[in-house]
């Protein structure tokens, strides 16, 4: 998504022919006039043909905004159903709020952190051009990007994604964290960290001109989102019950598998536009690749994730199969423009291993995430950063030289750190000032009750007979 | 006057319900419930974790009937309720102070 | 959505500039023939470029449509989640059968009764272009809307519309009409009332020639369901229990706050074909625009309407948020294309407020509508038809003059005044035929099974054991 | 789909047209070069106009296949709707991997057999193109479709309809098919039969040949999908208590008809892509009118559907209103391209009222599928199929003649044979070697434990004690 | 001390409860559960089928009394539960043996 | 033989399963359900409208027991069910007039 080649230039040549006809024909007077003529009818061709293009280009980039926006309900859906039917109100309205929140604070000040132009603060590293969105005289025109979008299109499609990051949080910490402190943990996140490590590379930053590569954000989206959650968690602490005393791990299981399918496809859906959105033009041939890898790397992730999970597991367990299309998808995002088919497939398999390993790590070391997205985004971000290193014309088997993976490494590492950095800070502000995490009395009730006095699903019967071993307390 | 409290195989319930039907006893209230006892419960697992859920669902029916009804309610109860296989449940007698048909306040044996 | 611009004209000068060269160079016989190549040349890439542009903003007009239909899977997933679990079959029933209608009727006269042409009865306000759809010649090409659309496109994305009015109403009367009666109801508003309305401003009608303005609908599509639902409300009566003798209010919540988060965000997702469709071509400054002021007022009202909510009913109700969501949106619908980000926040941000404030309202005069579709799409869509003659280009601060703000009232008023007539007659006329609402036994024991004889979730113990002071009965 | 006219040629005369003034100025020497440098300049308008032609055609193409893609959610949520809780896991775990699966074994065979372009093994029958994917040279620009997609789009939009038979499968074999017997008797149908048949038609193969229609994929993939499920349904039997030995018929109701209902929304919503991609290119008058038709169909299936439903059966059944939306679907989508309005609704009503028919007679002769999937994609296919040998231009009606009516019947049968001699000989072998159907406790306690030691819903209490006469055992 | 099992409508609830607290009764607990007897059950369909649902959807009230409260307590029951339709419920009196709070251990009438 | 009904938190299931397991006794039955009783309910707010919800989920448990395993067992519930806060719940013992198991037909002492 760095940079932005130029998409075209057509009949350019055909006003330089004109023009030289007009320079040979100079001799008769009748004939400047008549070519003077030419000139501007082919100056009017050229104009409408860019204009046909711009028009395409700026159509897809507005349509893949509108996918990346539905990511958000397919978020809000795959949360829920991984969480137990007495916090999902909570997590409803988190997710709901954090989507208003991400959009506003974008207009705000993230779209100019993020894309200071050449408005650098501190060069490549912090940046700032101006405050709120304003198109201008140029950015509702051709000129803007090169015949690739508007000024409001290229708005719309990152606002989309600036919530993606916290939407990712609100999953890993959910059924336990209060409400109104995780709103003021994770704004500063969204309208601060995010555009700010995103400006690194994506707003022409340091890490641009280093040579990393990210090409729809494996590691400027979703880790970051990984990285704000873990230091979350980790402030947070596991949910009450899920690690006994006695050292064993205690599943909490979601309630609803039907929504948690539900998210995970419209994620896969909104994907095409995450990707796809970011070749920054309809360019056929790069997006309709793009669609190809993202897609491979998804099936690939599912159904090694489930296949990996029924050997380690001993059974075939819906949630890895559906936590490994998303691990295929997030590890395709850093180069899904440059892989090839059997590339997209190795990547998202890997993921699709890596994943279930990750999710059984992170119990291994009480760090509790009950939809697996710090694995999810987090690890199978750094996989597929690293893959851009390794896979692909820029990576280690075509190249023979590590450079390109060196890059990836340090573009994985600082925004890791700046973004853990921040998230601590803020996580370990809120907690003093505010409190972050719920009572146990509430937490045993439910957040919906305790937070939000309501019910999400009056109408059942809830079930307070559990299981025998794996107490809920 | 009895309630008979049986723990069924929620499989087991049409075939009692005809099986009293069959003896005139026509009223009778059911409840959703979880046994536990000998029959071992199943086994869940949910992303690399295990669950042994020890509670079996059972459906606990409850069967008012006259005192000379009883042994041949009971007994069919147990006749029609049995596979033989472990986790049929279990019958439970009780005897009874009063019984009365809101409807028409009518008591005791009237009101069965 | 009113009129339509010129789309484009490339390459027109072409023609001219080698028509003059064909003039200028008269002198010589082989010139003529050489000329009439050249123009005949030019032509053919005049042709090439519209035909380019007119394949794009067809595309978009299809995109957009579908996008409108999606609407309707949002509408019943919102008004299914936000009524009680004994009624979900019957309004996804009415809420399935009446997207059929809509569509059917439309083809058959809706469409003909909005779009009238040249075929006025009554000038202005009544009439008929024929029955049933036809393209006929021009209707296929470029020739038909300038090169924005074809005939089925313009069909297709207004019949998506249609459907819209009616299934606001559903929601509104929920849980205790009868289902034919309702089906009898509904049926002339969506063929008849609504494209009559409809005709008056996006037929080119009075209130168009007068100067009213409405980009995508809050008057002509929104508050046209709200008015025709209100008469029904009042005809129909509040639900048993909602309003106690001793004055206090019942809520009665909703069963399932998933389902109806799931509905608003795609009702936010159709809304960016709903409102970026009626630029009515693919301009990418214009659409653009509306997407990016569609959003930020969705966010806006979201935030403002759940901070009200959680100030004035002293708890953060996910419900309330999601309303404020569709309040931005009813609210910023009107003049989507008119508005900065800053004049679409505050928009959405009013409308966000008005919500909360109009839900509490209703039920304080017992006009009992369970989805708040009234507030939403009624009062909102008052608030959004207003606000263009406030804010933008052609409002009071920009303009000084009240004037715009009159045209807006006098829309208001028209469209509202003929739609409560034709609504109450039709419910009472209904009513007085058919009977209109199920007895109070079928009420209480649900309209699942009173007027299907099914259950919408057979497999989950349903609750009977509810609250003690807010009685269901 | 079969085929492919020419999409454009712009600005060719203007080659021409420049040409002819070269030859004609040959006189003068200045003149030869001014003209070559005007021949030069009319080239690139052409390029310019022809590659933003490419563009938006691709991008339509791209965007029909997300489509068909989010019509895999609508299978999942249907088929979840419309069975009990208890198998919840099952089916949603089935149709994610089958997505899977389709999509990588299209891009190791599938494409390549169903596309095998000059490869033809078995002249018209078998062909092969060689294995995996890849572009080549022109695989990426316009020369690959003349200027309708790349290689990509095709690949990727083909792949979405591939796993599309499987899943209509899935539903009807829901409820008592063992996991992985399941999976290895599916894969050949998608990797193999599916795009054998496919070939014959769209690959270029006898059928295409031959004269048979087949727009988007009645036969090609409703049917295929649907007579594949016919041989799993008889060799596996009925679900247990479904067909009491009385005879009489127990209906087993599905457990969340929300879900049913938001499946058939979202496949609505998809096939807009399905056969309004089937047009292979952006052509603005025949995607709309494709668009049109589609609509219509869908609209008057549902409503005559559930008129149907509620005359023969006596009750609004929701699920019939469903099955009737997609019965018109599939009916209208063999000759969406070629049919009227009024054509559109009479082939979708009768497909209405066929579906409700199909559903009663298959519980008549005891074959059991839980979602009637045979009926709606395998009855309504074949009605599908035929109503263009009847209807719209090549129709019976129009023509007179039988001929097109011949084609149908001999593509439809012999796609029929085929897949059902496969898809037997795969449910034989498979029951054979790997057992095909659970038992009888385990499809009591149900496949969710049985299979995956899972449950859907696990805080909400289940319902044990069913109706009395509908015995669940 | 008896404990009394009524069966009653569930819109009956409100009014039993209500009832009872006028009466210094407040503890009772209160269970889901379906009735078979005089009232027929609905009927439902499905895709062509039809099945008729035996059962009524009850609540089951459970209320231990002291011996003293008891036909106070039973007559304002059945009295708020009447609505004189079929299926108003049944209500049954057991005697019991103990009674505990948990909470303080205390036992038989100091437990009510 | 007696039957032990205890209305506990549903938090306390486990521990009290357990207990009784530790004295032998392995079979019970468990039901939800709602109490009404001193520990208030819970506010629940919607759309600007309140409701006070009465009742507290609760678990029901019951236990058959012989009639010299009755005290032990039921102090055993009392102590492993108490948190010494409010709702902890009531305790309630009938006596059986008849035990079976359906499976074997084994009465009374032999059934539990
Ligand atoms: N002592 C008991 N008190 C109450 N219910 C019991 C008791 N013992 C068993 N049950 C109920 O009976 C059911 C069946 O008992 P179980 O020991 O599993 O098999 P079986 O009935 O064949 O002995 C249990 O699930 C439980 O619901
Ligand atoms: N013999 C019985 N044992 C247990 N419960 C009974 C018995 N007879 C009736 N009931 C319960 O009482 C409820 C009402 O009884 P029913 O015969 O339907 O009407 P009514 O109470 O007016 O006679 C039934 O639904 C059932 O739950
Ligand atoms: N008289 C009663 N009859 C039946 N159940 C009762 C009775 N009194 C209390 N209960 C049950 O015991 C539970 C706990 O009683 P409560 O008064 O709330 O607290 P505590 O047990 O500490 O006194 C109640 O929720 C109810 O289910």
């Amino acid at each position: 998504m760095v940079g932005c080649k130029t998409i075209l230039r057509p009949g350019l040549g055909l006003v330089m022919g004109v023009a030289l006809l007009v320079l040979l024909a100079g001799v008769s007077p009748t004939w400047a006039q008549e070519t003077a003529e030419a000139v501007e009818a082919a100056e009017e061709a050229e104009a409408g043909i860019s204009d046909a293009m711009f028009t395409v280009n700026n159509l897809w980039i507005m349509i893949a905004g509108m996918l990346v926006f539905i990511m958000h309900l397919g978020f809000a859906t795959l949360e829920t159903g991984l969480t137990r039917s007495k916090n999902t109100v909570n997590i409803l309205f988190k997710n709901t709020t954090i989507v208003c929140i991400g959009i506003l604070t974008y207009a705000l000040i993230g779209f100019s952190l993020m894309y200071p132009g050449d408005g650098w603060g501190i060069g490549g590293i912090l940046g700032w051009a101006g405050l709120g969105v304003s198109a201008g005289e140029e950015g509702q025109t051709i000129a803007y990007a090169d015949g690739a979008y508007t000024y409001w299109s290229d708005f719309f499609f990152q606002a989309m994604f600036a919530a993606t990051a916290a939407t990712i949080v609100s999953g890993a910490v959910a059924e336990r964290i209060k409400l109104m402190p995780f709103l003021a943990f994770i704004t500063p996140i969204v309208a601060l960290s995010y555009p700010i490590t995103g400006s690194w590379q994506w707003g022409g930053g340091w890490l641009a001109e280093m040579g990393f590569y990210d090409f729809a954000g494996s590691t400027l989206v979703h880790s970051v989102g990984a990285w704000a959650a873990l230091a979350a968690v980790v402030v947070l602490g596991p949910r009450l019950g899920k690690y006994a005393k006695d050292g064993t791990v205690n599943p909490i299981p979601g309630h609803s598998l039907p929504m948690a399918a539900i998210g995970v496809f419209l994620l896969w859906f909104g994907w095409f536009g995450f990707n796809g959105g970011s070749v920054l033009s309809a360019d056929a041939a790069g997006v309709s690749l793009v669609l190809v890898t993202t897609s491979l790397a998804a099936a690939a992730g599912g159904l090694v994730a489930a296949g990996t999970a029924y050997v380690v597991n001993k059974n075939a367990d819906l949630t890895m199969a559906l936590n490994g299309i998303l691990a295929g998808l997030v590890s395709i995002t850093a180069g899904a423009d440059l892989m090839s088919p059997v590339d997209a497939i190795l990547i998202g398999a890997i993921g699709g291993a890596i994943v279930v390993f990750a999710v059984l790590a992170f119990d291994k070391v009480r760090i509790d995430d009950p939809v697996g997205a710090i694995s999810v985004h987090g690890v199978c971000g750094v996989w597929g950063t690293l893959a851009v290193g390794i896979f692909g014309a820029q990576g280690l088997i075509a190249t023979g030289s590590p450079a390109q993976l060196g890059f990836q490494l340090v573009g994985i590492l600082s925004i890791m750190a700046f973004t853990l950095v921040v998230a601590f800070a803020c996580a370990i502000a809120v907690k003093a000032l505010l409190g972050f995490r719920v009572d146990a009395a509430e937490e045993t009730e439910g957040l919906d009750l305790g937070e939000h006095e309501m019910s999400a699903y009056p109408d059942f019967q809830r079930v307070y007979i559990k299981s025998y071993h794996a107490r809920e307390i | 006057m009895h309630m008979i409290e049986a723990v069924i195989k929620p499989s087991a319930l049409d075939d009692v319900k005809a099986k009293l039907a069959s003896l005139g006893i026509l009223g009778c209230t059911a409840l959703e419930c979880k046994g536990f006892g000998k029959q071992k419960g199943h086994t869940e697992r949910y992303r690399g974790g295990r669950m042994d859920v020890g509670f079996v669902p059972k459906v606990m029916l409850k069967v008012a009937v006259k005192s000379e009804d009883l042994d041949k309610a009971v007994d069919a109860i147990i006749e029609s309720a049995r596979t033989g296989s472990v986790g049929d449940g279990k019958l439970f007698v009780y005897e009874l102070g009063k019984v009365a048909r809101i409807r028409t306040g009518e008591t005791d044996n009237d009101a069965l």
